[in-house]
Formats: structure tokens, C-alpha cells, sequence
């Protein structure tokens, strides 16, 4: 995935002159994820810089950036590090185009590493989809596989709104094909990356792969689980929410992020908003704790391991 | 002779003019007569339409107004050093340099009528940036406009205000900091008027806040706010650096707020009489009008021609303001995005709907 | 409820010389709501004073004091001025005694003025609860009325635990009689403020008296809807939520903050969790829309209105 | 002989003993013979420890580790000079520090074996805060710490460790202002190791860092962080102003990074070996080595017996390091709360069931 990233960078510097990439470690070191590798280079140390270690600079900077007309992509070097931002992200980037009625696009794309399973240090396996999917004016997109990263990148990029674009760090290293290419779903279409009728998993990022492992474990006993992954964040894709809702009557929501107010919450009101009379079980949120992240030996237990999204996605099937 | 604000203690402020209008430095900061008469008349105005916006928010036709009475030489001054071409980011408490810019009064008033957030005048057009009212943070976008600017060799620059209390926050320092590292074409303009609401600059920081700018790598200024002339100059010549290349410029401007921090706010729980009292002794106005007499550029008959005009002016602002319909109940859905997503016409149906 | 805010930071300034109060402008002014008025005088600048504006720097203060055995009771002015504090919140106060392995309590108690309805300037009408809800070590209260508020601000200063106080800044000069005292139910219960059996009403806040008239209007056409104020936001008192739902059959969840991962999308995911088979109906969310808070001139099209509440109410019951 | 660290220049920092060991200043800094050679064997068993712990990382012992090679003599100069009531904030590579404050480091290795977060020692018994990731937000707990010492009256003060880097942040700057304004006993201590992971000092700030005090109204000072005496002796002089009710020191030690960032870094990618090897030249410990030996504090004799005793203590941690389980998965639940509610109690039950 990091590839798919590295990509899509590249190809906006290179399509929109007035792209710029910066953040922290972005430039010279091509970021601690390599995400931004070889970009400086390519494109010359104006649009491709380091900055000082300011992450509510960083975006604000983003914004004045834009009322100069520059679409900025910025890197919050991990999850955690995107909190010190929040002020100017809920305050002005996500505000700026309404409180200057549409005079002023913010086209910034906000780049973070998100999500646990690296066996990472404390603040570095954070899920703050919350604090941006709750955040009107923002789009938020976490994609799963290099494709949908490259593609969802770039739509992101050429927005006129500004996105957040939780990359599942657990994923980066992962092998996987992909033609990268622009062609395909835009922002706010979630995928349907395995059929079944018995029941639905809603997932997003990381927990695609594992999601996709447990349908398998259970479609050896006969148990199909449909698998969709979000992609978007915001705005939700409710029609294939509730259309798969409708197909199957079973829901399973599947996030890293802690139970309480994690997206689960949202996609199980929304199931209930839209597909009520087809809604066969209580909706399962197989979710991280609600305590802070773990450290690294024991994160496991925090995550969602199959064994827990089997057992629900039983649960709800047997209801 | 009344002695001087709190906060003015500490280093001397450069200065053209003395408190008492008499010269103490070259008056020739690049003004020509006709200048030196508008900024005098932009004073004159802004004091003028600022009182009838404590009026009007009394009389329920604006919600909690922000009156800035007092700082008309540090805004008037500051706003008039600055090219066409220049960019401006205000927080909540700069109409008078707003009408130095050419924005609409009317336009302008509207946020504080509550028909609209942020900018209800064109930012763009008028390079003027949206009322922020988050304090501090609107320098940062001060700052990465200039890197913009910058990034594009305009020659041209950008100035963002804060007051005292703002420098508190962590996004002064963010946004200093990045414009000294990325050397960004801006002016950071600190309107240092004694207070933030109830704590006095003493409690709000223990140093002088020019000093901050060595730390930075940039130039500080201390200059006298109630001096229009000295503002002008510093100001004139911070551009000046920024259109060079030469960076960033810190300026504190040592001025006083002599209203209440806002119609919401009863300075009697927190100061005393004596000090506004005394710190009218310093009054910007008074102080760059006695000297245009006493250089002769202006006599009573203009400034009585121009106390009708303002009144008209103001009548008319007045008018507008007061014209002011609420806005139509769509617009709270038609700027969130440019593209909205589905959910959010429904929501946009539902309140159309009844 | 201002006087009963006050009385309560005046009662545990007395009664434990370790509570500290402090923030912008609520030492010599006494709080831009005056919720602060006369404690410095009372107590002394020692233990009453005004801080610089520096929201991180007030949270982050109050971190280090309590590591010094200092229990901090500080003020955010408004709702989303906490936001430039949110990392110290949720990467310090919230974690911090998980960090310690319970070696250092975090007895800090964030106040702020929250919510809209008073025809404020921007950024004055935020609901940034879910921001505070979401994250795991905090607890989360927002009383409606001058009881309610005394009580849990004594209790919330008094937890070993960080709590954010949400006061709704509409109710502030709302009159009431109310006896202050300790005694009553704790953080975490739920109050029914009007009973009825067509359908239960969740709500807090200012929105709990809006949700009173709608009620009240309902019960003129003979639908007798129950109104719980949930008081607590976190931890939620699931088991009123659920006992409503079995007596009720169905629900309404309203609140002032977009509908988006607002409140409304936990409590309906824990309906489905603990009542799906004595839900009825869909639960209907009246909530600010996915916009910015608006300006004060049509504020009222954006906050839950009566006639909203009623009909979402009428839905439920005619499902 | 090799250049100083790019980022030395300007301000002469203040010394005691030169880059090549040599005196340049009064070297009683207060410390009697014992006291010179334990600073010199912490210094080294802090050497020979960071070393073992890269090792450990890369034998899959430990998570990512920040080495800090090259910075021994700002951690013990600093933390020597601290008295037993007196309050450190760490980061998360003051390992030689925490030593000196005889934290138990396989305790404190249990952090970066991911055993534990935060202070997996007892931050209270040591008067060694947490470690602590997010950059700066140490800096304000050591303010806040500081305000409540001058509460109590008790005599002591806090200090916080920081990089050049968190010099940037916000948190940064709002500690150092709250510490002015509150008359804090509290010493900011900054190790400029000249470089943020891959930023260079001079693309962190276009100041100079120690500089940044006097804009808080404060005295900063810039110390030769290499030199262990110096380190010594303006920490605790700036600890001594704090006890006497003085306030605020910030101190800017010039130190440099040997080693990259963290286990997961690789320095080649934005940096020359040259620079390195220059660096090298000035080794804290080899200077101040030479130092005691001419000065016949020491001698060969002691440093072989030292070395052999550091084998064995580093051989006892790595072991204990080692010998570390993973937590009981139900500590997750354990601390969240003091008085956790129902629902995550029946988390905890789901996670312990199965
Ligand atoms: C982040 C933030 N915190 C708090 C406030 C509340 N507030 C509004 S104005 C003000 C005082 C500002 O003082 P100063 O910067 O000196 O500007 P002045 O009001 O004197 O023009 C405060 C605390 C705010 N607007 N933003
Ligand atoms: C708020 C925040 N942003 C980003 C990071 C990622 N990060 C970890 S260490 C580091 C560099 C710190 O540099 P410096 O302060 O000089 O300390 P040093 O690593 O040199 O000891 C960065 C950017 C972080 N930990 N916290
Ligand atoms: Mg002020
Ligand atoms: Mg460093």
C-alpha cells in the first residue's frame, strides 16, 4: 500500500502544479513509512518540504495555504499527532467554505498513518475517526487495499473539500496487486469484497483482511457472511448499508476504534433508520475496548480477532 | 499628567508623535497631505461607527459586539501601510481596519448581526480574511498565506492581527515559528491593548512581547499604537522586508482598550475608572488630530464638514444594517460542501419542508 | 443555575483546601457566565486565579498539579475553546492513571459552557460531546437543571477520575428552585423527568425542557411520551435506556450536536443491543444537522424544535 | 580537528571543559571527588545500557528503541544536579536520566519491551514522570507540577526534558509562558541533539533556542551540553533560583544525536556520515574522561574494574529485560477508571472468558 501512496502523491505533483506535500520528516527522509519517498527529489524542496514539528501549524497553514490558491496534502505523522491540529481542523478546515459561503474551497487532504496492530508505542495506534466523521464539512476515507489507496488518494486530493485519509498502518507493508488507477468508486461508495447472504460485516481498513479471514472460517461451516468494506467514512454509504441489510436481515460492525461512539455506533443507527423491518438480530459491534490502547503485547487481545467476529457474527445468525 | 497604561511600561515605543501630538520623530513616513487627512478621517469614522454598533447592539438589532475604542491608530495606521495586493487576517475586533480595506460596513456588520459566520463580505475580493474569533489561530493562516505568496514570488505580503491575550496560545508561536523557519513575507501585528477580557497583559505573559521575535529569528518591534504615524512607518517597513524576501516582522503595538471587552462585558468587575480615565489622556485621535492642526493640514471647517459627512455615512450603515434580513434557512446547508453528500439534502428537505 | 454552579464550586473550595479553580477570566471577573463570581475574593488568588489564554496549557496545568496532589477544577470559556486542549485531554488527563497503572489519580474536572440557544457568535454553540464521550477515561456529565448541576459537579470534583462538566450555557439563567445537596443519584443515573408509556424521549441538557414541552404538547393529543434526562453521558446508564424500551416499545434520542456520531447514534446502538426485541419502531434521532453550528439568526431552524420533536415522536408511535 | 555540530553555531555555549578536555572554566562545581567519578560511571553504564537495548530490539527483545549515544552528559549532568525532592518530566530517551534517578531500569525497559505504558516504574516513588510520546505536552505537567510545589511552599521544582524538535510545538510554548506568569520553580531543559528525526535544527527554528526565554521574561542560558560540568552546574544553579522562589530557567544544551532517531530510523537517508564522525569528536565522555584522568580523580585501574562491574549490571538488566511476561490482558481494564462502570466490566469479562 505504501507504494500505491508513494503513487498517487506522485501523480498529483505531477498532474496539479499547485499540489504541495509537507509535513513532518516528509521531505528529505521521505517520511517514517517511506509513504513520500523520493518525492522531494522529484519534485524540488518548494513543493515537497519538511516542517517543524507543529502539527496545529501544519494545518493552519494548509488553510492560509489555500485562500492562496495552493491544495495542500499534509501528513499527521501518526493518528495521535493530528490531536494537537484538531482546533484548526474543526475550527477552519472544516469550516472555511461554509463560514465564507463558498468563496473559499479548502482542497487539503489530511494524510495520517491510523489504527493499532504494529505492536506500535503509546499514541501510535489510535483510531480518531470519531473526532472527524462527527465533524461536519470533513470527508473521511480509510482504505483497505493499494487500489482503493491510490484511487481514494487522489480523489481526496483533487476534492475541493478537505479529506482525512486514515491509512491503515498495519497494512502498509502489505503484498498485494493492483492496477492504480483513477477509474472506479468515488468517495462515499463502500464495497461489497465478499458475497454472502447469512449475515453483513461493515468493516473498513485493517480489519478488511481480518473480517475477510473470518467469513472464510465460517463459510467452512456452511455460515456465509457478506463482507463490505466502508471505504468512506463520511459521508457513509447508508444505501449499501441498508440495502445489504436488507439482503441478509444480520448486521456485524467491525472497528478497532473503542466501542463508544466508534463509527459501530453510527452504521447500527443508520441500520435502524433505514432497514428496520428487515433487521432479523440486534445489530453486534465486535470493537476495540473502551480503554486506551494496549501496548504492544497484549494489543491483541484488544483488536477484533476472528474469533471474536466469528462468534458474533454466530451470535447474530443464531438469533 | 496622566500616567501611562499598565502595560506600556517596559521598553520605549518608537514613536513620531508624543501623547501630546508633539513631534518627536520625522512626520515624513511616505504620506503625502491628502494621506495624512484620509487616515485622520478613517479614525474619525471608525470611532463614530463604532459607537453606533454598541448603540445598535443595545437597541437588539446586533448580538454581543466587540467595540474597539482607542485602537483606531493602531488599526487605521497598520491597515493603510499595506498594498492592494497584501492580505489581511482580523480577528474579531478589526472594523476599522476593515474600512481602511474597502470592505462593506454593512457586509461586515452582518456577522455581528448574526446573519452569517466568518466572512460575509468576499474575502477574496476584499483581501481581507474572515472574523476569527478561535484567537491566535488566524495567524497561522497569516503565515502559510505568505508561504504561498512566497511559493509563488508575488511581491506582496501578509498581516495578521492578535491581541495581547492571544499570544498565549500555542498558534502564535506555531505560526511564528514557521514564518522565521520558512522566512514567509508576513507581518505578525500584535494589538497590545492591556487586557483579554479581565487579565491584564501582566498576567497574561511576563515578558515584553516584541522580545518574542528574537527567539524566532525575526525582527520585534515595540511601537507606540496610539502614534498612527509611528504605526504606519513600522508597519510600511515590515512590508517592506516582506516584499524584499527578508521575512517576517513582529510588531506590538502598544495601545489601550478603552470600552469594554465587549457589550457582554462589565469592565467595573475589574478595573478601576482612573485607568480609562487615564489612558484617554493618551487618545490616538486627539493626538494625531492636534498635530495635523498644528501642522496645518487640516482646520476646523474640514473636520466640522467631515463630522456631517460621518454622520451621514454612518446613518446609512445604520440603515443597511438594520435592513438586514436573517438569512435564508438553506444557506446553513448550501456551503459545507461543494459536492453534498446525499444524507445531508435530506436533512436540507426536511427543514425546506416546514 | 449559575448560582447553583457556583455554590457548588464554593461548597468544595470549602470543604477541601486541595481543589484548585482556574482558568481564563474566572478569578477577578468571575467567569464570563459570573459561574465563578466571588471566589477569589472568598478563597484567595492562591486558589482561585485566571490564567493566561492557553487552553493546553490549562489542561496540561492541571495533569502536573495533580501529579502534585492538586485536585483542579479548571474552566474551558467556551465549549470549543476546549478544543485546542484536546491532546492534553485525551493523550494525559484521559490516560493518564492507565499510564500510571493507578498510581496517579487524574481528579480533574473540565467545565465548560456548552451547547447553543443563545443566539452566540461562532464557535459559542458547539456540542463536543461526542469528542469527550468517545474517549475511554473520562466521564462525561451535562445536567439541565440547578439540582442536578450542583450534585454533579460536587461529585464530579470529588471522583478520583477526569470529568468534563457540559453546562448548558441556555439554561444558565433559567430559574428554578432547587435544594443544593450531595445526596441524590450519582454520576452514571439516568432521571425520568416525565412519565408516559407511548414512547421514551432521551435527552440532556437544554434539550431536556424543549423535550418537556414536546411532551407536554403530545399529551394534549393523548400520546403520553416518557422523557428521560440521561444527566450522564459517560458512562451512559444503559440499563435505564433499555428498561424504557421494554416499558415503551419505543424511542426518540434528541440532542443539539450534528446527528452524525452524535449521541443519538450510541444510544440507539445500545437499544439495539439490550431491547431489539421490545423495539417497535425505528428509534428516530432529532439532532443539529451535519452543518456547522449556524449563526444566531436561524439558529432555531437548526436546534431540535418542538415541532420536531413531536413529530418524530408521532412516527415512532404510528410505525 | 573536525567541525562542531551545525547546530553549535552562534551563541558560545557556556563550558567548563573544552571539546579536547582541557579547562576553561572553574571546575568546583560543587561535586567532591566520589561525586565527579559516579557521574562518570553513570555516564557509562548509560553508554554501555543504550547500547544493550539496540541490541535487545534487534534480537526482537524490545519495540522500537530511542538511543540517545552522544547525549549522556546533558541526561546526568542535568539529572545529578536535581535534589531527591525535585521532579522529573522525561521523554521518551532520557534512559540516563531515569538512572541516575535510580529508576529501576528494567522497569523502565518495560515500556519499550511493550509490557506497559506510560511509567511502568512508579512515577511518585522515583519523582520520574511517565514517558512520555507526544512531544512538548511534558513540558506544561512539569509546569503544573512546579505551580503546585509553590502552593505547598515546599522547596523544590521541577524540571522537564525536551529536543530542539518540541521546541516547535505549541505545549511548548504555552508551559514556558504559564511558568513566567506563575513564577514556577521549574527548569526547562532542552537537549538540542540538532536534529528531529530527519529535521535539522536550523529547519526546526530559525532562532536560537535559549533566546526564546527572555521574550518570557526569564533567563535562558546555552550550555555546552557535552560538557558535564557545565551541565552540572547551570542546572543547578537554575534549580537553585527555583527553590529561592526565582521562577523559570530555560536551558538550551548543545548536545548532538549520535545514533538515528530510533531503532526504526535510518540517519543515511538525510544525513552524512562526515557529520557523525565530526560529532564524534566532541563525545561527552571521552572528554570529561580525560579530564578526570589528568586530573587524577581517576585511572586506568578504576575504569577496567568499572567496566567489568558495567558488564555484569547491563548483563542483570538485559536478563531482567528478558525475563519480562506480557501483562495480564485484564491490566487493560484494570486502571482505565478508579471505579470502572458496568460496561467495561463486562468488556473485561468478554476478554478474560476467552
Ligand atoms: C481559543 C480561544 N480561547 C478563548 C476565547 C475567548 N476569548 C475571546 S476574546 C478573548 C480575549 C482576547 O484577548 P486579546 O487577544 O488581548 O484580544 P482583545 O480582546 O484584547 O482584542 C478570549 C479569552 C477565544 N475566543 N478563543
Ligand atoms: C505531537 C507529536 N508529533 C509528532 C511526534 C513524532 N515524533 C516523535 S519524536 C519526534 C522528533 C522529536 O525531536 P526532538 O524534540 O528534537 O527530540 P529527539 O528525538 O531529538 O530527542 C517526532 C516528530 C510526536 N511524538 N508527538
Ligand atoms: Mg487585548
Ligand atoms: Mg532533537
Amino acid at each position: 500500500m505504501v507504494a500505491a501512496l508513494n503513487a498517487a502523491l506522485r501523480d498529483a505533483l505531477a498532474d496539479d502544479d499547485r499540489v504541495l506535500v509537507f509535513g513532518e520528516d516528509v521531505g528529505r527522509s521521505g517520511g517514517v513509512f517511506r509513504v513520500t519517498d523520493g518525492l522531494q527529489v522529484e519534485f524540488g524542496d518548494r513543493r515537497v518540504f519538511d516542517t517543524p514539528i507543529s502539527e496545529s501549524g501544519i494545518a493552519g497553514a494548509a488553510v492560509g495555504l489555500a485562500f492562496a490558491g495552493w491544495r495542500s496534502v499534509v501528513e499527521m505523522q501518526f493518528d495521535a499527532f493530528s490531536y494537537p491540529a484538531l482546533e484548526q481542523i474543526v475550527d477552519h478546515v472544516a469550516k472555511m467554505r461554509e463560514r465564507t459561503r463558498g468563496r473559499v474551497d479548502m482542497p487539503i487532504t489530511i494524510r495520517m498513518p491510523a489504527f493499532g496492530g504494529i505492536k506500535g508505542k503509546e499514541h501510535h495506534g489510535e483510531s480518531p475517526e470519531t473526532f472527524y466523521v462527527h465533524t461536519a464539512g470533513l470527508k473521511v476515507v480509510a482504505p483497505s487495499n493499494p487500489g482503493d489507496a491510490y484511487r481514494l488518494l487522489r480523489l481526496a486530493i483533487a476534492d475541493p473539500d478537505p479529506v482525512i485519509v486514515l491509512e491503515p498502518k498495519a497494512r502498509y507493508w502489505a503484498k498485494a496487486e493492483a492496477t492504480l488507477t483513477l477509474e472506479g468508486p468515488g468517495i462515499g461508495i463502500a464495497a461489497t469484497v465478499r458475497e454472502g447472504d447469512a449475515a453483513t460485516i461493515f468493516t473498513y481498513g485493517a480489519m478488511v483482511a481480518r473480517c475477510l479471514d473470518a467469513a472464510e472460517a465460517l463459510a467452512g461451516d456452511g455460515v456465509f457472511a457478506r463482507v463490505v468494506d466502508l471505504r468512506t467514512l463520511s459521508p457513509l454509504d447508508t444505501e449499501t448499508i441498508a440495502r445489504c441489510v436488507r439482503e441478509t436481515g444480520r448486521a456485524v460492525v467491525v472497528h478497532e476504534a473503542p466501542k463508544t461512539l466508534g463509527l459501530g455506533a453510527e452504521v447500527t443507527a443508520c441500520i435502524v433508520e433505514e432497514a428496520f423491518d428487515f433487521l432479523e438480530a440486534p445489530v453486534r459491534r465486535v470493537t476495540g475496548y473502551d480503554v486506551p490502547y494496549p501496548p504492544a503485547t497484549i494489543e491483541h487481545r484488544y483488536l477484533p480477532s476472528v474469533r471474536r467476529i466469528t462468534a458474533a457474527v454466530r451470535d447474530v445468525v443464531a438469533y | 499628567m496622566a500616567s501611562e497604561p499598565h502595560h506600556w511600561r517596559g521598553t520605549e515605543p518608537r514613536r513620531v508623535l508624543a501623547p501630546d501630538g508633539s513631534l518627536v520623530g520625522d512626520p515624513d513616513v511616505g504620506l503625502g497631505p491628502d494621506d495624512l487627512r484620509a487616515m485622520l478621517r478613517f479614525m474619525l469614522l471608525a470611532r463614530r461607527l463604532d459607537r453606533e454598533c454598541i448603540a445598535l447592539q443595545r437597541q437588539g438589532e446586533l448580538t454581543v459586539y466587540p467595540g474597539f475604542e482607542g485602537q483606531e491608530a493602531a488599526q487605521v495606521g497598520s491597515a493603510m501601510a499595506l498594498g492592494p495586493d497584501d492580505f489581511v487576517f482580523p480577528t474579531f475586533r478589526e472594523l476599522a481596519a476593515a474600512l481602511v480595506r474597502g470592505v462593506d460596513p454593512v457586509q461586515y456588520l452582518a456577522y455581528h448581526r448574526g446573519t452569517w459566520h466568518g466572512g460575509p463580505y468576499d474575502p477574496r475580493a476584499t483581501r481581507f480574511g474572515p472574523i476569527c474569533i478561535p484567537v491566535a489561530t488566524q495567524i497561522v493562516h497569516g503565515v502559510g498565506y505568505a508561504m504561498g505568496l512566497a511559493l509563488d514570488g508575488v511581491r506582496a505580503c501578509s498581516l495578521a492581527y492578535f491581541g495581547d491575550g492571544s499570544t498565549s496560545e500555542g498558534d502564535f508561536h506555531e505560526a511564528a515559528n514557521l514564518a522565521g523557519v520558512f522566512g514567509a513575507p508576513t507581518v505578525l501585528f500584535c494589538q497590545n491593548n492591556g487586557w483579554a477580557i479581565s487579565v491584564p497583559t501582566a498576567r497574561q505573559t511576563a515578558g515584553e512581547i516584541w522580545k518574542r521575535a528574537e527567539g524566532y529569528g525575526f525582527p520585534g518591534i515595540r511601537v507606540d499604537g496610539n502614534d498612527v504615524l509611528a504605526v504606519y512607518r513600522e508597519t510600511r517597513e515590515a512590508a517592506a522586508r516582506a516584499y524584499a524576501g527578508e521575512g517576517p516582522t513582529l510588531i506590538e503595538a502598544l495601545t489601550y482598550r478603552v470600552g469594554a471587552h465587549s457589550t457582554a462585558d462589565d469592565p467595573g468587575r475589574y478595573r478601576g475608572e482612573d485607568e480609562v480615565s487615564d489612558a484617554r489622556g493618551f487618545d490616538p485621535i486627539a493626538r494625531f488630530r492636534s498635530w495635523l492642526l498644528a501642522a496645518g493640514h487640516i482646520d476646523d471647517d474640514l473636520l466640522a464638514g467631515w463630522e456631517a459627512e460621518i454622520e451621514e455615512q454612518v446613518l446609512t450603515i445604520r440603515e443597511g444594517v438594520i435592513a438586514q434580513p436573517p438569512p435564508p434557512v438553506e444557506w446553513m446547508f448550501d456551503w459545507t460542501y461543494a459536492d453534498p453528500p446525499s444524507a445531508l439534502a435530506v436533512q436540507r428537505s426536511e427543514v425546506l419542508g416546514g
